[in-house]
């Protein structure tokens, strides 16, 4: 596989349901794992994969973008030979406006054009995965179709009702993507081919779709597009078998998170042959205290822990107090717990601070969400936190 | 200033300024051998420290603090871990178009081939190298000191006496003093007399290795004692004898805070345990003057279910399943279930296996200590194991 | 003057009557001399002043932006200690919305709290000069107004009824700043103190302003506020010396190149003590035929020339065949002019190409502009252009 | 590859090659005399060519180009120059994380000091840094060539073949061959015989002094040679001859293009003459294989209205009110009203006073021929004006 063989789009307007967690942020730079932003991982596989040019397609609220991606040097984004290009958000109501939709499909043209790559990779971010790109283009190019989709076989009880599934063929072929709950299932089936919203194109092929929706009366977003193009063209269905976590709803977000606290799931997504890049922060180590208790968890550096942490998810600059509680929870960087505070269950957001001598729980099923920078110093009015 | 002759590339003084580190006894192809095996492989500089740094992060970051931001790194000893540390600087912010960080390693001229003898004879080979940036100051420091100093005080101090030299001081106790190079100094901080390791000191001011220097006077000095055949080989033993000799306008500056030359297996342990109190006199989380070290991506620390910490600095990239006392951890170390470790610096990348014991020791980089082993130091006598070094038995593949 | 004591805010949202040429770039990005885009001049500004964080509010068309900038690299901004902030366009339609109000004057106070910086330079780039920022704060600190505002003296024929005027009182402060046209004007003035829209405040005065304005029931835009900032503060008026071209119509950046040709004003912008920096392309070297005249222009790099060249600014990548003359003319990148053509008092936009023994002629009042990839073979309906 | 050793940092096959520029007469601090003035303060690889280049770019651009990224120069002689022309490779796109250029220079160790002796021997000093990078095939090349050349198809060449080595040759006029390393080869490519210079050639096929080896074996041959004391110091005279003695496979790829040794002063001004025709082979126009060089910011090229160009190669910074015909001039260079240049390289940064008559020259980078004078040389003879050299009378202030 060549150098800038492939160029990628990572398309960062994609729905969720998320609540506060995505009020000011697209899913793409949610916190993962105490060290990770969902969208360090389409970046470290493109990464790996040699590619220079890279289209991110910005949603509403960028700047958190911005700020993470900066010049991209932290996967050889960089270089002379390529870049990551931003693209501005188009907002949906300017569709209506013929020449602004040209721009759209514009944008990609000129993006794919310039970036001289014979293949192209299209991507979100809200699938967390590891994914060998050189091994998805080796089984591209020997598939028949222009286009490649990925999937992944899981149970059906992992499958809702509005995730996208591949109908395969036999021959290992899609003929359609779909929603489960567009299928018909019988129920019976041991698995599920979810598909990971990932596509890998010929360029060519790819700037054909463009000039032909471009040319179209009315508009269509890529991927719906890209769906449309399975069904005419029946995509190259390549299985990935490593860890995937579909991010689209709290509960989702929050099982993830609490999955990457069981050892094998941490080493398949942290510590296979694709290293997980992302922007590094100067901070200082973390800091235990005598007395602290601290199991089955992951933290981040600058934290400062002289309470207990168990079976969580603490991100960098976390401050746990003396006689403070944390347990199955996920707590984004700069929070703070004061002493005698339980926090169980919970999601908080960054900078949250706790009061001393609370308790914030939710349930597994349903956990506490507490939003951004969220000061919290008397009882919660719970019912309002929950349905964040 | 040099009076314009720098040009349109020199924003403001302290652009005049420059770092170089002079590491005493990395010259002359010494191995810096107080170190021991730490530095049988690389030079002192480079040697890890507090979990997620390297010692000449502190120096480097205290430039860049101070708005310098071109900077000569001296080195001739195992150069190629400093060199990939440090690469151009961008780490420290030093990575300024037109200015930024050079690795000024020995080289050949039409003059033939020669290694650094001293300190001084490094900074006249690389007489080019300054002349290009035209400074009208040179800070020459050391790289294997850990504090926080903001040099732009000193240099305000040096302008205003109008000095040809200051001399970075510390205050220590009179016990201390007959270990360090003495300034005494007359009521107007002038330097009267330097005393090397003095028996009986008359003052308390001991030397840092941090110099400032009107280039225009060093290089004379230099290039005329170079010409005569009487080089100038060291600035401590060499360069301010002549200036005192000369009565060349020469200072001392008075730094007060931490500092600790990490020259030794016990200072360096003894710095890093210092470390590691929560609240350190060196105050490491200050914001307003942070340290910077290399980037890296690592995971989360991960922490099994197994795990105890018990006054412990740990970062990024480690994965403790055993018991840590008192003792840093550094960036991806694996310690094994079972494993005790008290009183202990262990550097990036170690592998401590299960039931493993270790007390009051250093365990160097890549190194293994393999299932069961025991590596016990005292507080007199820290045990070391070297880097990449395997001891005990080896764990199974 | 520390590093970092100044963060700066360059407003890309600048108006300006220059038709094809910046219809599809902002003003900021024109090309300018043969080498630069006019946000070099404010960006260079600021690496000389060892600025490390610069706010850049992109306006609608920023792609061209991104492209110039990318890391900031050129103007020392991938430091650590800052960088280049892209501020995403906002529409003024959005200004109607409450939050999206917020949001505009959020973003400045975010970036502005982040810098750190004690002193804010807000510039544009439509005015293109060589500012001494060092010498700016230097008597911004002396002035007892926390607003400094920038001005030169020009000749009464070189102001236009919408060019800004500052009105300056005794003591060298400044109480307004207003069209030419609102100005009550004898016509004997020898000069005229023309404002170049560059001003310096105190950080934590501007956050003020900020706060005000959020609060406030009607939106307006930054440079609003800063003109009422002077009518209500007094701003202290700063005196620039040097180099001074407004860019704000075709004839005006037209007669802006020309003036380039002269050797005084040439050495006056482009070899002061602030070095103009830019983003630098690995073109090969201009070649010059045997035959070629080549008399009083400047040229940039990759051309190849065969025909004539006289008094003009030519970009680089530029093909002038045997026999073509160009005069009077600013020409810019990738543009090529077949043999036997003339070419005089016109802009060539990026990729004009001209066919064989044609004449595309402008005057010099109102040169005739041809847009970005025009390709002419016949001769042109000159009116249709000229009105571009 | 190394089996899997190299770990997760392995991507792609091409990985694992090395570019090590080796500096035949540079090496050993000879001054690279064949090009006498021009080398006096600079190494050879950072001297200006084709008004926008130093020579070293075309090996970089090479590098780049077929995907390499990770690239030790090794350099001793006056590498000020040349460090600073390379800095991180960005300007090459060789700066990727984990990989990127690295400046090797001498280096003290615990075994004492050395310089390289050859350039072999420079690799045999710089073992621990290559097998940082575990790879399975290194890439020797001369920094002081002009061509453009795809290593990857010589390197899939080299395992096609199963190679231990490949050589590099080109075939050039028997004539000329008496002045090369000549290969001579079976009918499969391999080499079973190497001749330096012969008198009567048997071969036309020239070393370009371009190797790919198998890094296990070469590192076999050079650490076994060391330890017995029979060290191989340089690739021509001793490795190929040692590998032919033992019967390593190794083999011919013949290279078809432009490409020029740039060794002398003469063989440097024809190549930049051969560059001015507007259709050089050497096709450096074409975008699908950029030679790229460090980036700079200069203001666009002045002509003046008394300025004349024919057949000239300007490029940005420069300003013309002189008469240049068939030359080169590089950035930044200032030529006076009246003078005339003929058949002439320039380099940066010189400044040419108002009627000098300057004719089969190079003139150095800063240098000064000030108003009046006259730098005449002749087809045989190129005439030279050194780095920094004033000559004629110096120009009013």
């Amino acid at each position: 596989m060549k150098k800038g063989e492939i160029a990628a789009i990572i398309d960062l307007n994609e729905d969720g349901a998320l609540g506060s967690l995505t009020a000011a942020r697209p899913i793409g730079t949610l916190p993962f794992a105490g060290r990770y932003r969902l969208i360090d991982f389409p970046l470290s596989a493109v990464a790996r994969a040699n590619v220079y040019s890279v289209g991110l397609f910005m949603p509403r609220s960028s700047r958190s973008v911005q700020d993470h991606v900066r010049s991209g040097e932290a996967w050889n984004l960089d270089l002379i030979q390529g870049g990551a290009f931003l693209f501005p958000y188009v907002a949906t109501r300017d569709y209506a406006n013929a020449e602004l939709r040209t721009r759209y499909y514009d944008n990609y043209s000129q993006f794919l054009r310039r970036s001289g790559a014979p293949y192209t990779v299209v991507m979100g971010a809200r699938n967390v995965a590891n994914i060998d790109l050189a091994a998805v283009l080796a089984y591209h190019k020997l598939g028949s179709s222009s286009i490649t989709a990925l999937y992944k076989n899981v149970t059906p009880n992992r499958v809702r009702a509005d995730d996208p599934l591949l109908t395969l063929s036999e021959l290992s072929t899609a003929s359609a993507v779909l929603n489960a709950s567009q299928q018909s299932l019988s129920g019976h089936e041991e698995k599920l081919p979810r598909f990971m919203e990932v596509y890998l194109l010929d360029t060519v092929y790819l700037l054909d779709l463009l000039d032909q929706a471009s040319a179209a009366g009315e508009f269509a977003r890529l991927p719906e597009l890209l769906r449309d193009a399975v069904l005419e063209q029946n995509a190259n269905a390549f299985e990935y078998t490593g860890y995937l976590a579909l991010i689209n709803a709290v509960d989702r977000y929050y099982q993830a998170n609490m999955r990457m606290l069981q050892e094998r799931n941490f080493q398949s997504l942290l510590y296979s042959s694709i290293p997980i890049l992302t922007k590094s922060k100067n901070e200082v180590p973390t800091f235990f205290a005598h007395e602290s208790k601290v199991s089955g968890s992951l933290l981040g550096t600058g934290g400062f822990i002289e309470g207990s942490v168990a079976r969580s998810v603490i991100s960098r600059n976390v401050t746990v107090h003396r006689g403070a509680v944390v347990e199955d929870s996920v707590v984004m960087q700069g929070s703070k717990i004061s002493n005698g505070s339980l926090v169980r269950h919970a999601i908080l957001d960054k900078g949250v601070v706790i009061g001393p001598n609370l308790v914030i729980e939710g349930t597994a099923e349903a956990p506490l969400v507490l939003s951004k920078n969220q000061t919290v110093f008397k009882p919660l009015d719970q019912e309002a936190n929950t349905h964040a | 200033m040099t009076g314009g002759t720098g040009g349109g590339s020199v924003a403001s003084e302290k652009r005049g300024l420059y770092g170089n580190r002079n590491v005493g006894d990395d010259l002359g192809g010494r191995s810096g051998t107080r170190l021991g095996k730490l530095t049988k492989s690389t030079a002192k500089p480079s040697v890890p420290f507090g979990g997620r740094y390297r010692i000449i992060d502190f120096t480097l970051s205290n430039l860049s603090n101070s708005g310098v931001d071109t900077v000569g790194v001296i080195t001739q000893y195992q150069p190629l871990e400093l060199n990939r540390h440090v690469q151009n600087g961008a780490s420290w912010g030093l990575n300024e178009r037109g200015a930024g960080v050079t690795i000024l390693q020995p080289y050949a001229s039409s003059e033939g081939e020669k290694f650094f003898e001293g300190t001084a004879h490094a900074i006249y080979q690389n007489i080019a190298y300054i002349d290009s940036y035209a400074p009208e100051y040179l800070l020459i420091l050391s790289g294997d000191h850990i504090y926080k100093m903001d040099y732009e005080q000193m240099l305000a101090q040096h302008k205003a006496k109008k000095a040809a030299l200051t001399v970075g001081v510390m205050p220590v106790s009179m016990d201390e003093a007959t270990r360090f190079g003495i300034m005494n100094t007359d009521d107007t901080e002038r330097i009267i007399e330097f005393e090397e390791k003095p028996a009986k000191p008359k003052s308390n001011l001991a030397s840092m290795g941090i110099y400032i220097f009107n280039w225009d006077t060093l290089r004379r000095y230099l290039t005329e004692s170079y010409a005569t055949g009487s080089g100038l080989e060291d600035f401590g033993k060499d360069v301010i004898p002549a200036y005192l000799a000369h009565n060349e306008p020469t200072y001392a500056y008075a730094f007060h805070g931490y500092w600790k030359d990490v020259g030794t297996i016990h200072s360096l342990w003894e710095a890093n345990m210092e470390f590691l109190s929560p609240h350190n006199s060196l105050n490491i989380a200050d914001r307003s003057w942070r340290i910077y070290s290399q980037a890296d991506a690592n995971p989360p620390l991960f922490v099994t279910t197994s795990a105890t910490l018990d006054r412990a600095m740990v970062v990024d990239g480690a994965f403790i399943a055993g018991t840590i006392i008192h003792s840093i951890i550094s960036r991806n170390v694996k310690v094994g279930e079972g494993a005790v470790i008290k009183d202990t610096m262990v550097m990036p990348d170690a592998v401590i296996g299960k039931n493993v014991h270790i007390d009051h020791a250093i365990i160097g980089e890549n190194a293994v200590v393999g299932d069961g082993g025991e590596v016990i130091g005292t507080e007199n006598e820290i045990a070391v194991v070297g880097y990449g070094e395997v001891v005990g038995r080896r764990e199974k593949e």
